[in-house]
């Protein structure tokens, strides 16, 4: 455990120290696991979401297949692109924060920002289109003139699970250009160090992570069966 | 990630690199046509994606064995609910596993022949 | 076993009224055993314990670190018990999931808040069931809305009836009376209302009251729905018509174009009339067979089902047919358009 | 309780916790996890009662074959006790309330290790609550706590959406609670505070953190999907496209099999901590008893398919499932014959949480070994959907865990609140909810047996006496709950000051004042010897 004899001067030194910790190491630690934890329950609800299409996917494979159809390859690969570059931004943040390097900071958050709103703006026009061409389960969904008409009530399952996988990382994506607002209002102040980056580095296991659950919705949504030329 | 642990930007940039690599060649390998293994493909992919995003991106590589044993243990339990359930699905006997019909509206009282569905070729 | 308190007429246990009954009363019975066994056993140690030990009379408490081999013993020997319970349990739920070849098959149907029976023969009833003694009874069951739960405790019986699967359940009475059949399933408003009865006759009497007044078998209907819906049209009996014959259908192993093989039982039947594109034999077009989803009602698709079963002679006991050798349904690899051979 | 003002003039104004700052601010604006754990308090009691008053009213409802009340009225009434008593009274209350108080004092740290997300969970938990309990005004829900589809999404025209949404919010709360616990055990042990000599109360609510955590998260997306089916009409459960009932089962139970461990497991840390006070020894054999929390911890989340044998299951799926229930059956049998070995040559005394502590382990036993009739396929197709069912988990629920609590909060009040209540009332009361128990949910295993089915407005006239029977029964339990309400608002007032250590119990929450300062420790304490240290260690048996 952390050695307590000189706890009171740490206390002084950082501000930023909560008064139940011993020092700026274990709160550092304790705000990790506790991220990470948060990160578990994150994996664990959008696995409900897998679980139930990995099960639909088995048990309809061909009409799951029927769907690609509707698929917009080159719209989710830039997405996916797009994404990745967010990531790489947020991890420059995160590394200029911890050398203290204030302007970087901003311009990668910045960054982090703009690559974040393209992706929903993509997000945007993939839904219209849609919408247009009368994909939504339940609402707007017409089974007379879905091109494989024989597999029109399995589609709907899908794009269920499409609307409910990509709408709740898009709801993810909102969270996490909020947060990142915060950040950049508190990097402008210099908020952060070399010895306090915690926030910093807390949004940025966040993003990651809806980074990583966009890499698995992407092949699973977009990429089924067998598609010709698009 | 204690502070002592900063990763470097050449190891950030090819990081970065390799997962738009990877990103093309799932895309590319979903073209051509595999049956079952298309799937496999590229869950394998994404799996490695993933597994460079945390190991690098999320600093997994520096960080305590207690958040790995964290990480670990949500990806088991993720796949405890997905192997179990879809292990009943796929055990299934054929009159229980779901089907697409509907429940049908009372008997058609008309003595006039039923035309054929609307929209059937 | 004591039935019920003779003074005040409170029932205690359940009549046994099924072979099934008595089978899993015995396995209740074991569990109840150990139950009471070990509810005593901790009862006593405590009272025993609470009294030797009670801080007036033992003062000076011994610590004790604990002993593993008696943990082990006390985590071991509890699971070998459970695993008895585990092993006997999983027989008794095998027998209860496959039902005999030779049961009687009766067809119920849930629908919110009432349960509709009917048998091979035509006759169609709400909320009762008529079975003879010792006589397989298969119960098919489907369901229109929500799930129900189809339980006739007397028997010991019970499964949940699914919306969009077939499930079945089957019983052999042995005494003949009257026993009470649930809902055990939430099913919504009048849930509680969803009841009836089961009445077990003998043999004799009950034959008489099936050949009594009804409206032509089942399969009868089956032929008239057959006839009025226009499948005779395409689906000849006699010979190979644009579609699959299905004279001798009826549990036979159909090959799909799509390589499957499938055997033709109740639920592929069901599915190809309400989703014929679902599953298309080899060798023949989809798209020809109109899709009678949302146009047949639950009782016409179980006469047409009838209706088939009565063409294939293997059907169940109630047509008693000879068990002919399976046929295989697809026609020799031919053109499309061309008339496929017909079998031999 | 009204504002907890200290009245009494001659003690010494020493500081605690309640009284070094006054006004409705300091109290809803707490970061203190002591104060956080007396709002959760009465918070769930207030649920607690709103969801014992609609248990009294079916129990009345059943008096009659016919039913009293209209069969809409019943609906309603038991699926808001459900759903109540599950998700706002038995999965926040012990880790919550005793938990959310004792955990950092009894691991020797100032505070939880997210104090703010602590009072977030509270709020998190109020608003759950307030949509509840609009659900509730606005006229209930009538699918049954278990929301099974397609009834909730396509033929309910109740509440479903608001109750549902209030039961997801809810959720957050308890995994923010457990997020918390995780983080302090890990991160915030005083020195010397080792894993080995962490107390079996932090055991058991770390175990229930884990699950928290790990199971919460999948009742939120199964909710969340059956509200947009709701919305959408259509979705992926819905039969008519092709969807699947069981699917919403297979996730629902998911977590709700482990979310009754959440329920029970705290209690079993309770129970450890008042079995080896009042018998004034060591535990028997501390390190099978914290293993086996963490074997029912990862063991809950692969035995749900029990609670769906009879729906069409496959085969080998219901065979694996009964066999992993009985494995979990083991580790809490282990726990009753361990609390049973820690009395043997100890001195027991009969104060009124060891009165609770002998109700739970006999009920919790009736209760676990009933377990064994559900796990077994055979007995399951016999009482599966029956009132058999209902009396498990009540045995389990009420007996178990509704005791443990009475037992933790008459164990702790004198720490919490620095009084003493009345001895004799509390036996009574005790005597009350034991006998009142057993007089409502006996019947109700015989009643599972000749096959009457749950949640049934009206029934069958035989099974009138029984029924008749457990409602007598359900009236005297609420009155044994009524009981203590009074007189630990009568110990607040005029209770006689209880010292630091009035049970003369080992543990760090027993070396401070009582009650304890804002920040429990002047000093970190450093820990030298075992857990329950009652005296030097003479005998190893066996």
């Amino acid at each position: 455990m952390a050695e307590l004899a000189h706890a009171d001067d740490a206390a002084i030194a950082d501000p930023s120290l909560r008064h139940h910790f011993a020092n700026s190491a274990q709160q550092l630690d304790a705000a990790m696991l506790g991220m990470w934890t948060f990160l578990i329950t994150e994996v664990l609800f959008f696995g409900g979401m897998f679980t139930a299409y990995a099960i639909y996917r088995t048990i309809y494979s061909e009409a799951f297949a029927s769907t690609s159809h509707y698929m917009n390859v080159i719209l989710g690969g830039t997405n996916t692109a797009v994404l990745i570059c967010s990531s790489l931004s947020m991890a420059m943040a995160v590394r200029s924060a911890q050398l203290s390097r204030y302007k970087t900071v901003v311009i990668s958050l910045i960054l982090t920002m703009i690559f974040g709103t393209v992706f929903l703006v993509v997000k945007y026009f993939e839904y219209s289109e849609k919408w247009r061409e009368g994909l939504i389960p339940g609402i707007k969904f017409d089974t007379v003139n879905y091109h494989v008409p024989q597999y029109a009530h399995e589609a709907q399952i899908l794009f269920f699970l499409y609307f409910a996988m990509t709408g709740m990382h898009a709801l993810h994506m909102i969270v996490g250009l909020g947060l990142l607002t915060y950040l950049v209002v508190k990097a402008r102040q210099k908020a952060f160090n070399a010895s306090y980056y915690t926030p910093v580095e807390m949004i940025g296991l966040y993003w990651h992570f809806v980074d990583v659950v966009w890499i698995f919705l992407f092949p699973l949504l977009y990429l089924i069966g067998n598609r010709g030329p698009h | 990630m204690t502070s002592s642990h900063i990763p470097s930007t050449k190891s950030l940039v090819s990081v970065w690199a390799a997962l738009i690599c990877l990103t093309w060649t799932t895309v590319g390998v979903s073209y051509i046509e595999l049956g079952e293994l298309n799937v496999v493909i590229a869950l394998l992919i994404a799996l490695i994606k993933a597994s460079l995003v945390a190991w690098i991106f999320m600093g997994v590589r520096f960080s305590a064995p207690m958040t790995r044993l964290f990480v670990v243990a949500g990806l088991v339990w993720l796949t405890i609910m997905i192997v179990i359930t879809s292990g009943d699905y796929a055990t299934r006997r054929y009159d229980n596993r779901p089907k697409s019909w509907t429940p049908t509206p009372p008997a058609n009282t008309s003595t006039k022949p039923i035309p054929p569905a609307v929209g059937n070729k | 076993m004591l039935a019920s308190l003779p003074l005040l007429d409170i029932p205690l246990f359940p009549p046994v009224a099924s072979a099934q009954a008595r089978q899993i009363d015995y396995l209740y019975f074991f569990i109840s055993a150990v139950t009471i066994i070990m509810t005593l056993l901790i009862f006593v140690a405590i009272v025993f314990f609470a009294y030797k030990y009670r801080r007036s009379a033992h003062p000076h408490p011994t610590q004790i670190e604990g002993s593993t081999k008696l943990e082990l013993f006390w985590s071991i020997t509890p699971f070998l018990v459970m695993l008895v319970m585990f092993a006997w349990g999983a027989q008794l739920y095998y027998a209860a999931q496959n039902p005999p070849k030779d049961a009687m098959e009766i067809f119920v149907t849930g629908k919110q808040w009432m349960w509709k029976i009917q048998y091979p023969n035509g006759t169609r009833l709400i909320n009762e069931l008529y079975v003879p003694v010792g006589q397989p009874v298969k119960l098919t069951m489907a369901s229109e809305d929500v799930i129900h739960s189809f339980s006739i405790p007397a028997f010991r019986v019970r499964h949940d009836v699914v919306p969009g699967t077939y499930n079945n359940l089957w019983f052999t009475p042995t005494k003949p009376g009257d026993y009470r059949l649930y809902c055990t399933e939430y099913c919504g408003l009048w849930h509680a209302k969803m009841n009836g009865w089961v009445h077990v006759r003998e043999p004799k009497e009950w034959s008489a009251w099936v050949s009594g007044g009804s409206q032509g078998s089942l399969s009868e209907q089956g032929q008239k729905q057959f006839q009025q819906l226009g499948c005779a049209t395409c689906h000849l009996l006699d010979q190979q018509g644009r579609c699959p014959n299905l004279r001798g259908l009826y549990n036979k192993p159909v090959q799909l174009n799509n390589g499957q093989t499938v055997t033709a039982n109740d639920a592929y039947l069901r599915e190809s009339i309400l989703n014929p594109n679902a599953k298309v034999v080899s060798g023949f077009e989809p798209d020809i067979m109109p899709n009678f989803k949302g146009q047949v009602s639950e009782e016409t698709v179980i006469q047409l089902i009838a209706y088939v079963k009565s063409l294939s002679p293997s059907g169940p006991a109630f047509q008693q047919g000879s068990q002919q050798p399976p046929v295989v349904i697809a026609p020799k690899a031919a053109t499309p358009k061309a008339q496929p051979a017909t079998r031999q | 309780m009204a504002t907890l003002v200290h009245s009494n003039p001659q003690a010494a104004e020493e500081v605690n916790y309640l009284n070094v700052e006054h006004g409705w601010k300091s109290w809803l604006l707490t970061t203190d996890h002591k104060r956080i754990a007396i709002l959760y308090l009465i918070s769930i009691t207030l649920m607690f009662f709103v969801g014992g008053t609609f248990a009294v009213l079916f129990r009345i409802n059943l008096l009659s074959p016919e039913g009293i009340f209209s069969a809409e009225t019943y609906n309603r009434l038991f699926s808001m006790h459900g759903i109540i008593m599950v998700f706002f009274f038995l999965v926040p209350s012990i880790p919550a309330t005793l938990a959310n108080f004792f955990i950092p004092i009894m691991i020797g740290a100032k505070d939880l290790a997210f104090p703010r997300i602590n009072l977030l969970s509270w709020y998190i938990y109020i608003v759950g609550a307030v949509l509840a309990l609009y659900a509730v005004v606005r006229g209930g829900v009538d699918t049954g706590w278990t929301f099974y589809t397609p009834y909730s999404s396509t033929y309910s025209n109740s509440y479903v959406l608001a109750a549902a949404f209030g039961v997801f919010v809810a959720g957050f709360s308890s995994i923010l609670t457990g997020l918390n616990f995780i983080v302090t055990v890990h991160k915030m042990r005083a020195p010397g505070m080792t894993w080995s000599r962490l107390p079996l109360f932090v055991w058991a609510n770390y175990a229930t953190g884990l699950i928290q955590v790990l199971g919460t998260p999948v009742l939120a997306i199964t909710l969340l999907l059956l509200a947009f089916e709701r919305i959408a009409k259509v979705g992926i459960f819905d039969p008519r496209i092709g969807g699947d009932p069981i699917l919403f089962q297979h996730l629902f139970w998911f977590y709700s099999h482990p979310a009754v461990y959440i329920m029970i497991l705290p209690g079993m840390g309770v129970i450890s901590e008042i079995v080896s006070c009042f018998a004034r020894k060591r535990i028997f054999g501390y390190n099978f008893i914290a293993f086996s929390s963490m074997a029912i911890a990862v063991l809950s989340f692969v035995v749900w398919g029990h609670h769906m044998f009879l729906t069409g299951e496959s085969m080998y799926t219901a065979v694996s499932f009964s066999l992993l229930s009985m494995m979990v059956a083991v580790p809490s049998a282990i726990k009753v014959f361990n609390w049973t070995a820690t009395m043997y040559k100890g001195s027991v005394s009969f104060d009124t949480p060891m009165l609770y502590a002998f109700g739970f382990i006999g009920l919790f036993t009736i209760g676990g070994l009933t377990g064994l009739y559900l796990a077994s396929l055979g007995t399951d197709i016999a009482t599966h959907g029956t009132y058999f069912i209902v009396a498990h988990f009540h045995y389990v629920m009420v007996g178990g865990m509704v005791m443990a609590f009475m037992g933790g909060l008459h164990f702790w009040w004198p720490k919490m609140t620095g009084r003493m209540y009345s001895e004799s009332w509390s036996k009574f009361a005790a005597l009350l909810v034991f006998v009142g128990f057993n007089l409502t949910f006996f019947p109700q295993f015989i009643l599972g047996y000749l096959g009457m089915p749950r949640r049934y407005h009206a029934y069958p006239p035989e099974f009138q006496v029984l029924n008749v029977l457990s409602t007598a029964g359900a009236s005297v339990l609420g009155v044994g709950y009524l009981i203590p309400m009074i007189y630990f608002a009568y110990s607040l007032r005029k209770g006689p000051k209880a010292g630091p250590n009035p049970w003369g119990a080992a543990g760090l929450e027993w070396q401070i004042q009582s009650p304890p300062t804002t920040f429990n420790f002047d000093e970190t304490p450093t820990v030298k010897e075992e857990a329950y240290n009652y005296g030097p260690l003479e005998e190893i048996v066996g």
